[in-house]
């Protein structure tokens, strides 16, 4: 987070994965607004939870959504809300979507700079 | 009344508190340990303000965050020789409590450590290949065995297949990250077919020619369809061979206007055809075969017919 | 539309193509054989493997094994996200339902909103259901999906609208109608697709004879809106009655139906013989109206199948009698006739009739295994799930056979077998009289190897009396070197709740002492800890308190003294001594005398007067020689001297000084 | 001659209903019996964001051919192509001052050799299957035919005829 963008593809990677950017890709227009509804619904319906960004894989019609998050509601809400966001974003979308999340005790657990 | 009364009272009050917080404090901070504790008694035992005004100095106090233990990462209880196709089966994000390996990842100053696999966002990002190391890139191949068939053995060369199977059928398949599983290229169907393979004679080919036009490589001996204007793959293939159907049979049949073709109308300059034939037997007044260096001279008026009046050309042969 | 044409055509033609093809190839090679082949080698065109859609997927997964690290795919694979215990596997995998839930409710709520296509093929699991309201139009065409699409309560509303209309419902569509409203009873069942809420819900055992037919409603109604109802609207309303125990109305259809003279299909005969339990009281007049029913299926030239055999060994083994099985084995060989295998379930009915809890030792299960191993099992009746835990348990209380368990678990992860293994309640039930079988009957260190080790906690986590077990067999082969890992597996699992359990476990630490194995004893120690933290960092509100016993603190000192960590048990004493309210009872004389001896060994004499002094307050008699033994260890000064005069009276101290 | 043919089997075909029968399913199994087309070459061309995973996946999938026996062989394209889009840094005003964005594209292929059907559809949907995040894959196979037999036979009177007209031209 730290990087600035024209930093992606030297320092960092990219936060979305798709075939739409590159040479005759199709839906570029579609896959960046999915991307970004993807990403509002997760800060919104994970709230104050992530402390990353929101990765979004796409392979063939699977949509894998990835990041980290804190602990800090039980595991008992979080997989409600990974069955409600798997199964919304999959109508939504109208593909198969996968949460694949990571779990830091703490905010601090993700930071390894200061500036 | 009551109430406006109580609220100055309470703004008194509040008053005192700030100027407690403004001025008293730092006075007191510099007082003996003893008389601050006292002072911090007074403090709590104090009047405790309603908050009307500002609702934000009003923290409620929180109850303490119940810590949640989670495992140990399973990572500590993996076998040194376990099944590492079973443990990580298919795609997924990197996760740090699932994959034994002491990664690293990020990019940092000089001098600086690079932070760990735990919290690092940097390796979810990166696609992984976890799932396809090479035993078990080689046992799924073995699994997948059953599928496949052998190449036929007799053809083995390419001159072989050719032989065999004069037409070759090229068209692609498209695989995106998308919920679609359509790309309009894929209808485009090119269709290869080596012209020495159809039986034509002299005028079949020629007619044959002039119908394909540009799309006949003479240095190659082959002939490319491309064909992309039906909407289906299936279709497109079948207007292909409908294609080379119709140009085959329709440069076999001869209409009744070729007849008509003149000596302007040759593909090729055709010495024994042409007029300079006559020509030449008539200055002679021999037939052409009797002359003498009259290969040399047909030769060169066909050549020079043929290839134009270039200069390379009369460069090459004088020089 | 356009592509759906297109792709109509694209069907057509490549079905014309292949034949087409195919022969002009076979022509070819007949030429070349004749010109080409007989000069230069043959070409051999393979034949083209036929492949499903999803074979390679099929294959890709024979390679994968049980990984025992991971937890069922279902759970997230987090460390923070993976459930421990039983009940976090039940919640957490509900929660995650709900969520599923939550987000139909938001579709089925705003179905205009997700009116886009943005798939191509469409997938329609993602497009919301048709919703049909009071004044929606419909056509028979809808009712005909509806009943396709199993929605009950929709069917029910689109039939009363094309009532309201008067339009005209073939018999055909009244006929699928009631058979789909006999079936559910009349209201919609659970959706399919919410497995979890299946695999979870409790076994209705409880409501299993309990008459659950909706008298009344709307498949009667429709019965009797049939005008002259055939033999197929009569057999699907008595089998429906029968699926919900309303047999008296189920018989007297029936016997309407016989008296005009129509045939009813083989199912609804297997209902009415299953319903002979509840009719009939008697055993012999059961059998005779089961005989009386076989007698008119044959009469009537029907042809029993496999629920026939079912019913009748359902029958049977509720029975009871000697004759039942003779009647069985009769009835197994008779249907065998008939060219019917019998399915798990008729094989669970069987271990029902041969193993009794009062009768004698039957081994007939073996023979069954013979008949049933090393092959992949489907489900052929809905209670062939019942068989591997019938199984497992005459395995267990019958038979006591620890081998022929191993047959069964290994039929079980045969193949596609587990699938067979019903719900979790089923399943639990399975592995908890396999692991009591196993720890019972195997040496302890193979049974951690083989059984614990593959199959806990992810596929099964073991309940508190398999604990117990697991422990007695420890304590019995004093194989302590596991008792740190089930002590761990026992936090995690949340079943050290019960004073019982802790007290047993801190007896098999006192009882063997692990003499040359410093790691262990630390280990022990630990343990000790955390029971100690354990129960006296209790929540007050909460019920059933574990009671702290100065036995147990006793014993958990011994294990801190054991490890040399002296300033924990003097911690922990001190806490004794001081809580004398909250804790029940008085540690062990052992207990303290081990505590005073790690005094002496210390040199802290005011700490052994202290323990003393404790010592004699509760009463101990053999405070004297440990006052004598202090005195003759350490040299004590005066004040200290007073002090255990104090305690034990001047005469010991004399005696020591002369 | 082709036409009495015809008759005589319909005649037999009646009369013997039940032989002849039995005989078309014998010809429609034989029928349903595909053979595999053959395939000269199948061709992969990748393209992606980022090399390194480009280079893992074409490293995969020669291996995954090699298992299969099937000869491959790969190349990349030496550089990216780039497609740009400059835009003002700032939102309205400031020409000077100019933001670029660049997708940049990365190639690999791979090319199989002399495949039949069963074996590519296999290959093929084993690499699609893992192919990884971000990547686009465009297979072009490249099948072999023999001519048609309507291309091969000839009205021989009719050749004869064009050749002899044409020698005449």
């Amino acid at each position: 987070m730290a990087n600035p963008p024209h930093m992606i593809a030297h320092r960092k990677s990219w936060n979305s994965w798709n075939t739409s950017n590159l040479d005759g890709g199709l839906r570029p227009s579609e896959t960046a607004i999915e991307d970004v509804f993807i990403r509002k619904f997760m800060i919104g319906t994970w709230h104050a939870l992530f402390v990353s960004e929101i990765i979004v894989k796409r392979q063939h019609n699977i949509i894998r959504i990835g990041g980290i998050i804190r602990r800090s509601i039980s595991a008992r809400k979080m997989y409600f809300l990974i069955g409600y966001t798997e199964e919304l974003l999959s109508f939504w979308l109208q593909c198969p979507v996968k949460l694949e999340l990571q779990t830091v005790q703490d905010k601090r657990d993700v930071i390894f700079k200061y500036i | 009344m009551e109430i406006l009364n109580y609220v100055k009272k309470l703004e008194y009050l509040q008053l005192t508190r700030n100027l407690n917080k403004c001025v008293l404090t730092p006075i007191l901070r510099c007082a003996s340990i003893a008389s601050k504790r006292d002072h911090n008694e007074t403090e709590t035992d104090d009047f405790k303000p309603l908050n009307l005004r500002h609702v934000k100095g009003q923290s409620n106090i929180r109850r303490p965050m119940r810590k949640i233990d989670a495992l140990p990462p399973r990572t500590q209880q993996m076998a040194i020789d376990q099944d590492w196709g079973s443990v990580w089966p298919g795609p997924r994000t990197f996760h740090p409590a699932t994959v034994p390996l002491p990664l690293r990842q990020g990019y940092v100053k000089k001098g600086e450590t690079i932070p760990n696999k735990y919290g690092n966002a940097e390796l979810m990002k990166i696609p992984n290949f976890l799932h396809l190391t090479p035993p078990v890139i080689k046992r799924q191949c073995e699994a997948l065995k059953k599928f496949c068939t052998p190449w036929p053995k007799a053809l083995d060369s390419d001159e072989k297949c050719e032989k065999h199977f004069p037409i070759e059928v090229a068209s692609s398949n498209y695989c995106h990250s998308s919920p679609s599983i359509r790309d309009p290229l894929s209808r485009i169907i090119t269709v290869k077919l080596r012209l020495s393979s159809l039986k034509l004679d002299k005028h079949a080919k020629d007619k044959f020619l002039r119908l394909v036009g540009e799309r006949y490589d003479e240095t190659t001996d082959i002939l490319t369809l491309v064909t992309d204007r039906c909407p289906t793959k299936k279709q497109n293939y079948d207007y292909a061979m409908y294609l080379i159907t119709a140009l085959y049979h329709e440069s076999l049949t001869v209409e009744e206007w070729e007849k008509l073709k003149s000596e302007a109308d040759m593909e090729y300059y055709n010495w024994n055809d042409s007029k300079s034939k006559i020509n030449v037997e008539k200055i002679f007044g021999k037939e052409s075969k009797n002359i003498s260096h009259i290969d040399e001279y047909s030769e060169s008026i066909s050549n020079l017919m043929n290839e134009g009046k270039q200069f390379f050309y009369l460069i090459n042969l004088y020089a | 539309m356009n592509i759906q044409l297109l792709q109509c055509a694209r069907m057509n033609y490549s079905s014309s193509r292949i034949s087409h093809k195919t022969i002009s190839i076979s022509l070819i090679w007949r030429r070349m054989n004749c010109t080409v082949g007989s000069t230069t080698e043959e070409i051999v065109i393979p034949q083209k493997i036929p492949r499903g859609p999803t074979d390679i997927l099929r294959a890709l997964e024979s390679t994968i094994v049980k990984d025992p690290t991971a937890a069922h795919y279902k759970f997230h694979d987090d460390p923070y996200l993976i459930p421990n215990s039983n009940l976090g596997k039940r919640s957490l995998s509900m929660a995650q339902e709900a969520g599923r839930k939550a987000a139909h409710w938001v579709r089925k709520e705003n179905v205009d909103l997700f009116q886009h296509k943005e798939a191509e093929p469409f997938i329609n699991m993602f497009a919301p259901p048709k919703v049909y309201k009071e004044d929606s139009i419909v056509s028979i065409d809808d009712l005909k999906e509806c009943i396709e699409k199993v929605n009950v309560d929709d069917s029910i509303l689109v039939y009363k609208l094309l009532k309201g209309k008067s339009v005209e419902i073939e018999l055909e569509v009244m006929q699928s109608m009631l058979e789909l409203l006999c079936f559910y009873n009349s209201q919609d069942s659970l959706p399919e697709e919410f497995i979890e809420e299946r695999w979870f819900r409790q076994s209705a055992k409880g409501e299993r004879q309990r008459k659950t037919w909706k008298d009344g409603a709307f498949a009667e109604e429709i019965f009797i809106s049939i005008k002259e109802p055939n033999a197929e609207a009569y057999s699907a309303i008595i089998q429906g009655m029968g699926k919900y125990y309303q047999i008296d109305r189920a018989t007297q259809l029936f016997e309407e139906a016989k008296q005009k003279g129509l045939t009813l299909n083989v199912n609804t005969y297997n209902t009415l013989i299953e319903a002979g339990n509840l009719l009939k009281e008697n055993y012999d007049m059961r059998w005779s109206y089961i005989v009386q029913l076989l007698n008119e299926m044959n009469d009537k030239k029907l042809k029993p199948n496999l629920g026939t055999l079912n019913a009748l060994l359902y029958c049977l083994s509720s029975m009871g009698s000697k004759v039942s099985k003779d009647y069985a084995l009769k009835s197994l060989s008779e249907f065998r006739k008939f060219g019917i295998e019998p399915s798990l379930a008729s094989w669970s009915f069987i271990l029902q009739i041969y193993c009794k809890e009062r009768g004698p030792t039957s081994t007939i299960l073996f023979d069954i295994m013979n008949e049933i191993e090393n092959k992949e099992h489907m489900i052929r009746d809905i209670r062939d799930v019942n068989f591997f835990v019938t199984a497992m348990n005459i395995c267990r209380y019958h038979l006591n056979d620890v081998s022929l368990a191993k047959r069964v678990d290994k039929l079980l992860h045969y193949g596609n077998n587990y699938n067979l293994i019903g719900d979790s309640f089923r399943e639990s039930l399975y592995y908890r009289h396999f692991f009591i079988l196993s720890v019972n009957s195997e040496p302890i260190q193979e049974f951690m190897q083989n059984v614990y080790d593959k199959l806990v906690p992810h596929i099964y986590t073991p309940e508190l009396s398999v604990i117990e077990e697991i422990l007695k067999s420890i304590e019995i082969s004093g194989a302590i070197e596991f008792l740190p890992k089930l002590w761990s597996d026992m936090i995690i699992f949340d079943l050290c709740r019960k004073e019982s359990i802790l007290n047993f476990v801190i007896d098999i630490m006192i009882s063997n002492e692990p003499k040359n194995d410093p790691d262990l004893v630390e280990k022990f120690a630990n343990i000790g800890a955390d029971i100690y933290e354990k129960v006296m960092n209790q929540n007050e509100m909460k019920t059933n308190l574990i009671t702290v016993t100065g036995d147990m603190l006793g014993n958990i000192m011994v294990l801190f003294l054991r490890n040399k960590s002296f300033d924990k048990a003097w911690d922990l004493f001190i806490t004794l001594d001081k809580q004398q309210q909250k804790v029940l009872g008085v540690p062990r004389f052992e207990s303290l005398s081990a505590l005073i001896d790690a005094c002496i060994e210390e040199k802290v004499p005011s700490k052994a007067i202290l323990c003393l002094a404790y010592a004699a307050d509760v009463g101990y008699e053999n405070v004297d020689e440990l006052a004598k033994e202090l005195q003759s260890k350490l040299t004590l000064d005066e004040t200290h001297l007073q002090k255990l005069s104090k305690i034990v009276g001047q005469h010991v101290i004399i005696e020591t000084n002369e | 001659m082709f036409r009495l043919n015809n008759t005589s089997m319909f005649r037999s075909f009646f009369r013997a209903p039940l032989s002849t029968a039995t005989e078309a399913i014998k010809s429609v199994e034989a029928a349903a019996v595909e053979l595999d087309k053959l395939y000269k070459t199948v061709q992969i061309e990748l393209r992606g964001n980022d090399p390194a995973v480009l280079t893992s996946f074409v490293k995969f999938a020669t291996t995954a051919g090699n298992y299969l026996n099937v000869q491959s062989h790969s190349w990349h394209l030496r550089k990216p192509t780039h497609t740009r889009f400059t835009v003002l840094k700032s939102v309205h005003i400031y020409k000077k001052h100019r933001v670029q964005y660049e997708f940049r594209t990365y190639y690999s292929f791979i090319s199989y050799k002399h495949l039949t059907e069963s074996t590519a559809s296999t290959l093929l949907e084993y690499i699609e299957r893992n192919l990884p995040e971000g990547v686009a894959l465009k297979a072009t196979s490249v099948e072999l035919q023999q001519l048609p037999e309507y291309l091969l036979e000839q009205d021989p009177e009719q050749f004869t005829d064009d050749s002899n007209k044409v020698s005449h031209v």
